[in-house]
């Protein structure tokens, strides 16, 4: 991460691209104006908004329960980590203890929708490097975990899956049995896809040694989740501040070393397993009982502000609320985990080429719907 | 926050357990003496003005004077490498300034965070933290996109998710939330704003 | 009898329509088996809707785009715009009049020759004829008047360029061993060394082969037309007809370069182990050379298919280091091995 | 670079493992489903296309209070009727509208309706809500939300003329322990 970029031919003419908003690569609608010195990056500048759909104000007028469907949009393929951040919030507002067995389901929603969008990420990732046959394979293994979400709230990508108290049903019967199926199969699935890419020449010589950024940097940036764990700094919200019974089940925290797109990569499929580690402990020792606290129907939180954040798949995931005692919250604010990852984009790419433009993009696994609110 | 209590009344006479109970909420306290608290003020002269603890996280209202001071400490003597979130609350009618701007700060090794906060009236210029996180970098933009306030020394403090030209700053109180006619409608003559065939009627669908 | 009218004027033009219709339609058809393949790769059942199991797909999209309205950008150099495809598509077909799809043969008492003509400069003139085709790439990315798709033309000139030599000296290796450049006259010397090239060329053929996919512009070295990096590369711009001829042309290399490895490498219309005498049923049913071939033909794509299936994509940088510096030295030191092994061992007179 | 390394370099086993795996799926089972001629049928909690019933509703306006984006229209008129010779007034719907081009299937109309069976209900399972003119074919009245009879049926699903939630085979639990 040269400040100066090193040009061969300093007199040479600059080439100022706009990638996207349309374009195969910008997972969505980003746009990244790119001053090039052929195919060498001068500076890249990201351009975001065009996904602003106003999500803090509408929150403003809603609910709280009301506001769940909302975050379903922010991050849309994580939609469950998004209600358990805002769920959790609200409860740590009125003081809400959730019952064990509602905690144990949302933690493995939480779960598998973290493999799911790591799912996602790995399919596009690998389909900007390249190789497009991953997308399909990984596709085929997010679809069984939809099915999984349909059976238990009826919609697949925007869940509404969890309630201020609780969660609003209860596991349908064979649920389990399903879950468990799937997570047996699926460690074999992650070796395949690793065996695609993990030693394929190809595959190493496009990330490895691309997008570099330290961990003093990462920290810097506020580079939350995956990206700050590939640049070696052990750090994940489950661990520092536990949250639903996280702090009750055993995973690891996987780190990378050289804070490069390999590490990064390595860094999400080992997350994978993780997450499969803590879905099959779950259901373990998944508790009987009700699934929702005692609420009162009308959510009144108390005069107060409250932060709390969730490990995103993205990153740390934070919601701020301001109530003012009202059945509305004054102000929530979304801590989006994509929006400041997507900051050190420039820094991370000044120098490289093009295609690593592409490669870093992938990596740092933006969705829009979340950096736009 | 990971600190507070996890189970709020703890009676040995409730057999019932703790979801089954009216929820407690928790209570506002003074935290001057809070050691998180302490170190500022021992650093930084009258930067305190206020301290609450809530629900286990530490709250500091500094004056606005002493922010960049304040900031400038806890970056490089107390260890708050990491800006976890800057973002703007907007009271509207509130006599001492209309806007909080507050900062949530985290640090590695204890594994603390702590907010400041910021009270200022409208068209007052805060100075840029830019200079001591980077990452204050977009979030500042973010602000001043949403609320209108300005950063003195931001190095690009143009709007970020709105666009250029736009007219008002959408998370103030004032601003309507049906929105503003930008004159970006499509087919305003086709699809009537709010919905609903037309046959319906004059009423609102 | 053999009138000249006939052995000069019909016969070939008989034979280039056939030729030419084969080879469009291998292209098209080309078309539908890779999208058939990589959809069965990855557990999808690809084109179907268009008559049974999808065979009419290829014939339909053709249709759809000649009928499609032909754009063209209004700041675009419009000549050069027109010339790309053409000077992409025409040498492509060019090279057709000189691959040997099987032996002479007699046919109705006739003498009968499945190839177009046999010119003993047969591999001059393939290599000199495809590198034409670079034009219609460079040229069409310029003209379109497009970033991507100068850039597109940009990185395929680069690439054409630097794969062109290490490729050319990989067939040299082969010419060392048939001693002639007829291609008829190469698939005739491996009939009489009774093997194929391919044994003791498998490093010119490596070679050959890596430079062959890199030629075409496919995976992993399609960076001319990244999708993910510059859209669709040189022809972002184009579509419709010019589209389709960009289409056809890439097709139509992939067909030359496996038909060339074929005759090169792997025996021509020969049978395998042509020197094993039990294996002569192999032969013995009608067509058979031109079976071998096309069969050979289509494991070659077969391949294509399958690297574009599993690869990820090389870089800029990473793919003119591997022509450069990986390629080239290895093509050197191999035809300079090959060179002392014909002449030690004595190679054909 | 161990001699090891060297030689499987040369060999390409990275690249003939890539090979290999996407070879083997070429003999997999495909998973694409035919769409227009099979149809999936979605789970028993699928939150679908919007079921009604006017006898049921007790016109409390909870399902539209409860609906994030306001797109339930209620209007109401006070009725008298005769039950066992008193004279009562009772609520009449007037208009029951679901603005459904805007809806997001969020399900929570569903969750605060306090009948039982409920009186609006999401599960019809009919995920085929494509229309040409949204204003015209995706705005529902009071008819048409009770009116489910050029909806293709799916195996297994409760006509929503007597339809209610499917009674608790997957856990769907009934209205009470909510």
């Amino acid at each position: 991460m040269s400040p100066e970029v090193v040009r061969p031919f300093p007199d040479s003419e600059e080439m100022e691209i706009s990638f996207g908003p349309q374009h195969p690569a910008t997972h969505g609608v980003l746009r990244v104006m790119v001053k090039l010195d052929g195919e060498k990056i001068i500076e890249a500048k990201p351009i975001i908004g065009y996904l602003h759909r106003g999500t803090e104000k509408i929150f403003e007028r809603e609910t709280y329960n009301g506001a769940i469907p909302h975050t379903d949009r922010l991050d849309y393929t994580a939609a469950a980590t998004n209600n358990q951040g805002l769920v959790g919030a609200v409860e740590r507002l009125m003081g809400i203890t959730v019952p064990p067995r509602a905690a144990y389901i949302r933690m493995m929603l939480a779960e598998l929708q973290r493999i799911a969008s790591h799912i996602i990420w790995l399919g596009t990732h690998a389909l900007d490097i390249g190789a497009q046959t991953p997308f399909f394979y990984t596709f085929q293994e997010r679809e069984k975990i939809l099915d999984l979400y349909e059976d238990y709230c009826g919609a697949r990508l925007t869940l509404n899956c969890m309630r201020v108290g609780g969660q609003p049903f209860d596991l349908p019967t064979g649920w389990t049995e399903r879950c468990r199926e799937f997570i047996e199969q699926f460690p074999a699935r992650v070796a395949e896809w690793e065996g695609l890419l993990t030693n394929n020449r190809i595959w190493k010589q496009r990330t490895i040694g691309v997008g570099v950024i330290s961990a003093a940097d990462a920290i810097e940036w506020g580079l939350t989740g995956p990206p700050l764990r590939g640049s070696g700094v052990k750090w994940d919200i489950r661990k520092v501040f536990p949250y639903d019974h996280y702090d009750e089940v055993a995973f690891d925290i996987p780190t990378g070393e050289h804070g490069d797109t390999y590490d990064r990569y390595l860094v999400r499929m080992e997350e994978m397993r993780q997450s499969v580690r803590i879905v099959r402990q779950c259901l373990e020792r998944l508790p009987d009982g009700p699934v929702l606290a005692k609420v009162p129907k009308v959510i009144k939180p108390p005069k107060g502000e409250i932060y709390f954040s969730v490990e995103g798949p993205k990153g740390e995931l934070g919601y701020y609320i301001v109530s003012n005692g009202e059945a509305n919250p004054h102000r929530m604010h979304v801590r989006p985990a994509c929006f400041i990852n997507l900051q050190a984009l420039p820094e991370m790419v000044r120098g490289y080429l093009v295609a690593d433009l592409i490669a870093v993009i992938g990596t740092l696994d933006i969705v829009l719907g979340e950096i736009d609110r | 926050m990971a600190d507070e209590p996890k189970v709020a009344p703890q009676e040995p006479a409730a057999p019932k357990p703790p979801w089954e109970e009216k929820p407690v909420p928790p209570v506002p306290a003074d935290a001057r003496e809070h050691p998180q608290v302490a170190e500022i003020a021992a650093l930084v002269p009258d930067a305190v003005a206020e301290a609450v603890s809530f629900a286990g996280q530490v709250t500091v209202v500094v004056p606005a004077a002493r922010l960049a001071d304040v900031c400038r400490a806890c970056k490089d003597r107390l260890d708050y490498k990491f800006l976890v979130d800057l973002t703007a609350v907007d009271w509207k009618e509130r006599p001492e300034g209309r806007f909080d701007v507050v900062y949530w700060m985290h640090r590695h090794g204890k594994s603390q965070r702590l907010r400041l906060k910021v009270r200022i009236a409208d068209g007052v210029e805060l100075p840029s933290v830019t200079g001591i996180w980077k990452v204050a970098n977009w979030m500042e933009r973010e602000v001043f996109d949403m609320f209108g306030i300005y950063f003195g020394g931001h190095p690009n403090l143009e709007r970020i998710l709105t666009w250029e030209g736009f007219n008002g700053h959408p998370l103030r109180k004032d601003f309507p939330i049906e929105g503003i006619d930008t004159g970006a409608a499509i087919y305003p003559d086709v699809y009537p704003p709010g919905g609903g065939p037309k046959k319906e009627g004059g009423e609102p669908a | 009898m053999t009138s000249p009218w006939i052995a000069y004027l019909l016969v070939p033009l008989v034979k280039i329509v056939v030729i030419l219709g084969v080879v469009i339609l291998l292209a098209a058809y080309l078309s539908y088996f890779e999208r058939k393949i990589l959809a069965y790769m990855q557990i999808r059942v690809g084109p179907n809707r268009v008559g049974p199991r999808g065979w009419l797909q290829p014939i339909a999209d053709a249709l759809k785009l000649f009928v499609k309205e032909d754009v063209l950008p209004s700041r675009a150099e419009k000549i050069v715009y027109f010339l790309g495809p053409v000077m992409v598509t025409a040498p492509a077909l060019l090279i057709f009049s000189v691959i040997p799809f099987g032996p002479g043969m007699k046919l109705f008492g006739y003498e009968f020759a499945p190839y177009l003509t046999d010119v003993n400069i047969g591999i001059l003139l393939i290599l000199g004829v495809s590198s034409v085709g670079v034009y219609g790439v460079i040229l069409g990315g310029w003209a379109s008047n497009n970033k991507f798709s100068l850039m597109g033309g940009l990185r395929s000139a680069a690439q054409l360029v630097s794969y062109e030599v290490p490729m050319g000296l990989s067939v040299v290796t082969v010419l060392l061993m048939a001693n002639s450049l007829s291609l008829v006259k190469i698939v005739e010397a491996q009939r009489q060394m009774g093997m194929w090239f391919f044994i003791p060329g498998f490093v010119a053929f490596f070679i050959y082969f890596v430079c062959g996919v890199a030629e075409t512009n496919r995976n992993p070295f399609d960076l001319p037309e990244a999708e993910s990096e510059l859209v669709a590369g040189f022809h972002t711009e184009y579509s419709g007809m010019k589209f389709a001829f960009y289409f056809l042309a890439e097709y139509a290399n992939m067909v030359v370069i496996s038909s060339v490895a074929t005759v090169l490498f792997f025996g021509g219309w020969l049978r395998p182990f042509p020197s094993v005498r039990a294996l002569a049923f192999l032969d013995a049913f009608p067509g058979a050379p031109i079976f071998w071939f096309l069969v050979k033909v289509a494991a070659f794509l077969f391949c294509y298919i399958w690297f574009r299936g599993t690869f990820p994509r090389y870089r800029f940088d990473q793919l003119m280091r591997l022509g450069w510096k990986v390629l080239l030295p290895v093509s050197l030191v191999n035809l300079m091995a090959v060179g002392l092994g014909v002449l030690l061992l004595g190679g054909p007179r | 670079m161990s001699f090891r390394g060297f030689l499987a370099s040369v060999l390409q086993i990275d690249l003939l493992q890539g090979l290999g795996i996407t070879g083997r799926f070429l003999f997999h089972r495909k998973a694409t489903i035919q769409y227009p001629e099979v149809k999936p049928v979605p789970a028993d909690r699928f939150r679908g296309m919007f079921g009604f019933s006017e006898e049921r509703c007790i016109v409390c306006y909870a399902c539209a209070k409860a609906c994030p984006i306001d797109i339930i229209h209620i209007a109401d008129h006070f009725e008298e009727i005769e039950v066992d010779g008193k004279k009562r007034k009772k609520k009449k719907l007037d208009r029951f509208d679901i603005d459904v081009k805007r809806c997001m299937f969020c399900g929570l109309c569903e969750e605060a309706c306090p009948t039982a069976p409920l009186s609006i209900w999401l599960t019809t399972k009919s995920y085929e809500a494509a229309a040409y003119e949204r204003n015209e074919r995706l705005y529902f009245d009071m008819k048409r939300l009770q009116n489910w009879d050029g909806v293709q049926a799916y195996p297994g699903v409760v006509s929503p003329d007597h339809g209610q939630m499917p009674d608790d085979p997957t856990g769907t639990k009934p209205k009470e322990q909510r």
